[in-house]
């Protein structure tokens, strides 16, 4: 058997409808039709009323789920793209995410954000936007790299009494395969050394994740040993697993494919100059997009986005040091 | 439908009237007296931040509050202090959001309007005008989604906030979904200092009900009694299922749009109009003119007592501590703070 | 304003039916052979991303196109190639646009239906459904404030765009400050696959108009001859000082919501309707009836040379080049960067 | 004369309606009324059909600011509040961001954000949203902390050809004076340095630079001298004169009243660490507000935020590396 990244999330979602009977999933065309991306198929016939299209309403849609929460449901919503949950943003960043530290309620549900670029998709189609829901305080944010942590932390991202903003790749959905569905989880909120290595430190997540991993395997032949860290989660950041791998490199490279100002690339290389400063031997480097809009042309979208060979290069500028 | 309904209405004018006026009555009273108590208390120093009152709205917002049963829930806004209290929100949480008694639903976190307490069936309102529509139209998709059977959802807000996106998208989810909502528009002619002709360009906005396919009913807001039967109306068409209703009142806001606002560019002509009538007024002379004065200065002076008390009571209450408070936004992280693995 | 409005319809037709419904006849053999070659360029792996196609919709859309007069700014969105040639987007920037040719407007920055160019008074539109009914509002709002007098704004919307609270919020203030803006509805049905009664509860969407204060037209999107019509009418009475026209034309996407999508969830008894005609075969076969199928034929002859020509063209145009392009986001920054002191 | 920094805005807008017919102000409540903070007094019955008040729409409003901005005109849109802002967010980060480079015409509009903290004001009217506009490409973002800043600054925001986010702090709105209205004026992209002091930089931005001065002022007594590096302009960055300083002092400290996750104490640690790592002789450090919504009560707002006293302590820990 063969499992894509979205079929991970399908499973995730069956399994937490079948086991869970307050879970439901709300969205755009997600009922019938089966979503979009597909990553909702066939839920609606297999668990009739939980599978729910919306209108064209991300405000309400994330607006009815805080409601849907408050009351004791577990909805999870899914935005057709990430790029359009900036008009549903109010309702996430300024209702669920205060609404337990305010009333000291819980507002357990999902947002589900179909995120990053791919070829042709363009400014509209390609946002990462784990910066935008990190920065506010009351959300926990996952961005998931792998077929087994797409499957294991949306089940947890269900369970969770927090509201979860859970950001899948769509560049992984049908691409990235695995044998089978895990049957034991590493917690959604650990950091994890992907590859280890003595030489520097390399922090990412999501999609660049397998970025990293490539740009590692092109530096083995030049001698260098390049330890990979996945955040899988961004907020709360993994500080601890973070400084672990620093303290055994002395060497850092923080990889986003979001844009360069403040996203979590900028958080990394913050936390480890001001919490592990004396662990670093040389300069901490950061690698970003560029700081325009995502180019709809794959000529310019490759050359906008962190690559295996830009992230080798700037590996080997921290090596280099 | 229309004949159903009218039938409808006069049973329960024959059936529950006094008792229904009685409530709504004492809770304008009471909303009067504490707002005008919370105003002393802002000019005293005493309220810090803002103090935002609903002075003439009393008898809209009072009888959505009536119109409901135990079991309902409410999404109030700014200006539904006697929706609150008439629905069973105590005095007490009222002082406690605006003087930050750590004790209150709020804990000193929030404060003034933004209060609730859900288990009161009453949702915290967040700032962004038209967000509670879609809220609470997800509480009522839970209810049916949890089988349970007519419960209402009601919710108010301004002539202003109709112009959100927001109000849109909630209105017409609910609509979609034929949810037992009732959205209460208290069009009191101006958003803070802008006017209906700069906020819509439709004659009357209750017709938008037909373009979000919900009923609309009109209501003069200066009359109580009106007021009640029509909420009550629609309350129950909603918990027949008949869907979102749509209720928008004529009326004047009788103050500034918070203590802070002198209010000068409400035009005078409204304010003369009967649309600027004070609706505690229009019930205590009706009330006199039906032989209940009496009965009307008793509830007075009992809401006047239960004000004085539950300011006493709240004013000793204690406030919060920076360094007992627990700083995390998220339950996860205050367990794992708790578990020592932060 | 009835009889007004009918008088001057009469008379439109009089004088300049004919050379209005060849624009709008040749738009529409333009815009559908246009996009076939878009379909097989998508099928041939020559367009990267997604290609988004207006068949069965190109009466509606072309009929706004046509009725707009140069100088007038058109706002389109997904499905209107007929409009966009129509009202003067050459077919080459179409084509550019989804090649990602770096001599169109976009640069190959942005692609596919993401275009437009100000210049000719195209706006270009962004992906979130509902955005550039305030942005047009905009526009027409600088043009009032320059003096430009008796220019007009269109723009189009599905179905499902109309649940957006920007939709919402754009057309309340466009009919605050009532704009010379026409908003095309074009409802087939679908919102991607969710059909209409999951979008809104309305018996019709037209039926919003008075909600907002405007005027509402309904129209029939299968019959080129009434949709040239009543797009003129409402074009004219925004054009003449009526503030707002909403129109809804009632007709089906005769393809997937992409190329990618097979649309097999449309339902097969709307598609045998008179609402799932095909507006190009329509006009096709009353052409004839009328005697003028050879004028159709040579229209047809005439777009399908020019759609060749185009993509020979454009086929041969340079891509970006990542290594010259100017990656700054703003243009103080690109001053900056010119002037070396980034 | 006495000119306090709400005037120095209302002065600002004054002339920019004055000398350029482009110009006009669009927001609740700003034309009769003159703005629920009174930055557009009197404005409106002197530019006639100029200042207009706008329905509760912010999407519409800055959808609306975009249309006028790329048909010519300089709009300048005040929000309510800056938390409100988020409900315009779209408009702003997807519309007037990538207008520019998407296709080449300029959006030049100015967002006017009454920002920060003040007592009493809670989770929803307290809110610095900079690092949300930062993040997004395509947008000038200013956080002036004097009456002269709010004045020159908001002028060239308004000559600027970019989308500008112009961040006003609503505590310094009356309680901040100076003797009048500059005649020149400091580059708005440029940072400054308020304070000299050779033992360690602090830099931030807006109401905290007061707080910054006043916790420098402290420590003198103890023998220390602070450098303040005023941002003034938080995107895009002015990293030299950040670096400029950190070389003087060798120590940082960046502040923010904003969130701690990836804001633009974030960016200035990442950068300085990226780019000026041999400067540093300590490791730098940051001090943010916590991450919980901005409470209501006094007691708990004044411990939310960095304030002077906690800016020392902060300090304190730098210079005793
Ligand atoms: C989205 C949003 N924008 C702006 C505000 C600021 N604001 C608070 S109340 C108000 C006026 C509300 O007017 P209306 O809805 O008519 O209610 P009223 O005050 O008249 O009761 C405004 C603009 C807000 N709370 N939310
Ligand atoms: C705000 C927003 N949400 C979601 C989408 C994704 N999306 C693109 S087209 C579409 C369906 C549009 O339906 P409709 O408005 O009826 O137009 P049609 O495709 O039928 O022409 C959706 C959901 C979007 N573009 N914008
Ligand atoms: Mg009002
Ligand atoms: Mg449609």
């Amino acid at each position: 058997m063969s499992v894509t990244y979205l079929d991970a999330i399908r499973s995730a979602q069956e399994k937490a409808l079948a086991s869970d009977p307050t879970v439901f999933i709300y969205g755009q065309d997600v009922g019938r039709f089966g979503g979009a991306f597909k990553a909702t198929k066939n839920l609606a016939e297999r668990f009739p009323g939980r599978v729910i299209d919306s209108p064209i309403s991300e405000d309400a849609m994330v607006g009815m789920a805080v409601g849907a929460a408050m009351e004791g449901m577990r909805p999870i919503v899914e935005m057709q793209f990430a790029d359009f949950s900036t008009v549903g943003l109010n309702q996430m960043l300024n209702h669920a995410a205060t609404t337990y530290w305010r009333t000291g309620r819980t507002c357990p549900m999902v947002l589900r954000l179909p995120s990053g670029g791919t070829p042709g998709s363009g400014p509209f189609h390609s946002q990462s936007m784990e910066a935008i829901y990190s920065h506010y305080p009351g959300i926990v944010v996952m961005t998931p790299a792998t077929v087994e942590d797409a499957y294991t932390m949306l089940l947890e991202a269900v369970e969770m009494p927090d509201p979860v903003v859970f950001c899948e790749h769509k560049l992984l959905y049908y691409h990235l395969k695995s044998d089978h569905l895990p049957e034991s989880a590493v917690p959604a909120l650990r950091a994890q050394v992907v590859r280890a290595g003595r030489d520097v430190t390399c922090v990412t997540y999501s999609a660049m994740v397998h970025e990293a991993v490539a740009a590692a395997k092109e530096l083995v032949e030049e001698g260098y040993e390049v330890e990979v860290v996945d955040l899988r989660t961004v907020k709360p950041l993994d500080t601890d697993t973070i400084l672990a791998s620093v303290a055994r490199t002395g060497r850092l490279l923080a990889v986003g494919e979001s844009w360069p100002w403040g996203g979590a690339s900028a958080e990394v290389v913050a936390r480890v100059a001001a919490e592990g400063f004396e662990l670093l031997d040389a300069p901490p480097k950061r690698l970003n997009a560029k700081d325009t809009p995502i180019p709809y042309h794959p000529n310019l979208w490759a050359a906008h986005r962190p690559t295996a060979v830009r992230i080798a290069a700037a590996l080997r500028e921290v090596l280099r040091y | 439908m229309a004949i159903r309904a009218a039938a409808a209405a006069v049973r329960s004018i024959q059936e529950g009237t006094d008792a229904r006026m009685e409530r709504l009555g004492r809770a304008m009273l009471r909303a009067r007296l504490l707002e005008e108590k919370l105003g002393s208390l802002y000019r005293a120093g005493r309220i810090v931040g803002g103090v935002y009152l609903g002075r003439g709205q009393e008898a809209l917002s009072g009888a959505g509050g009536v119109a409901l049963r135990k079991g309902d829930i409410f999404a109030p806004l700014i200006r539904d202090m006697a929706g609150r209290l008439a629905f069973g929100e105590p005095m007490e949480d009222a002082l406690r959001a605006y003087l930050g008694s750590r004790l209150g639903p709020m804990k000193g976190r929030d404060g003034n309007i933004h209060r609730g307490d859900l288990s009161r069936g009453i949702l915290p309102m967040i700032s962004h005008l038209g967000a509670m529509v879609s809220t609470l139209a997800g509480v009522l998709m839970a209810k049916r989604m949890k089988g349970e059977k007519r419960k209402v959802g009601l919710t108010c807000a301004g002539d202003g906030a109709t112009s959100t996106g927001s109000f849109h998208e909630g209105l017409n989810l609910a609509a979609v979904e034929r949810l037992p909502l009732v959205v209460v528009v208290a069009d009191n002619g101006y958003a803070y200092s802008t006017p209906n002709e700069r906020q819509f360009a439709c004659a009357d906005l209750v017709d938008r009900a037909r373009g979000y396919g919900v009923q609309g009913h009109s209501v003069d807001g200066t009359d109580p009694w009106v007021c009640a039967e029509v909420l009550q109306g629609a309350v129950d068409r909603a918990r027949g299922g008949e869907g979102p209703q749509l209720v928008v009142g004529k009326l004047l806001r009788l103050c500034g749009h918070g203590e802070h606002d002198d209010g000068l560019y409400v035009d005078s002509k409204i304010q003369r109009s009967e649309r600027g009538r004070d609706c505690v007024q229009v019930m205590e002379s009706e009330m006199k003119k039906r032989g209940s004065g009496k009965e009307w200065q008793s509830w007075r002076a009992e809401a006047q007592a239960e004000v004085e008390a539950a300011v006493i009571k709240v004013s000793a209450e204690p406030v919060p501590d920076p360094f007992e408070e627990d700083w995390s936004a998220t339950k996860s992280g205050s367990e794992a703070e708790e578990s020592g693995s932060s």
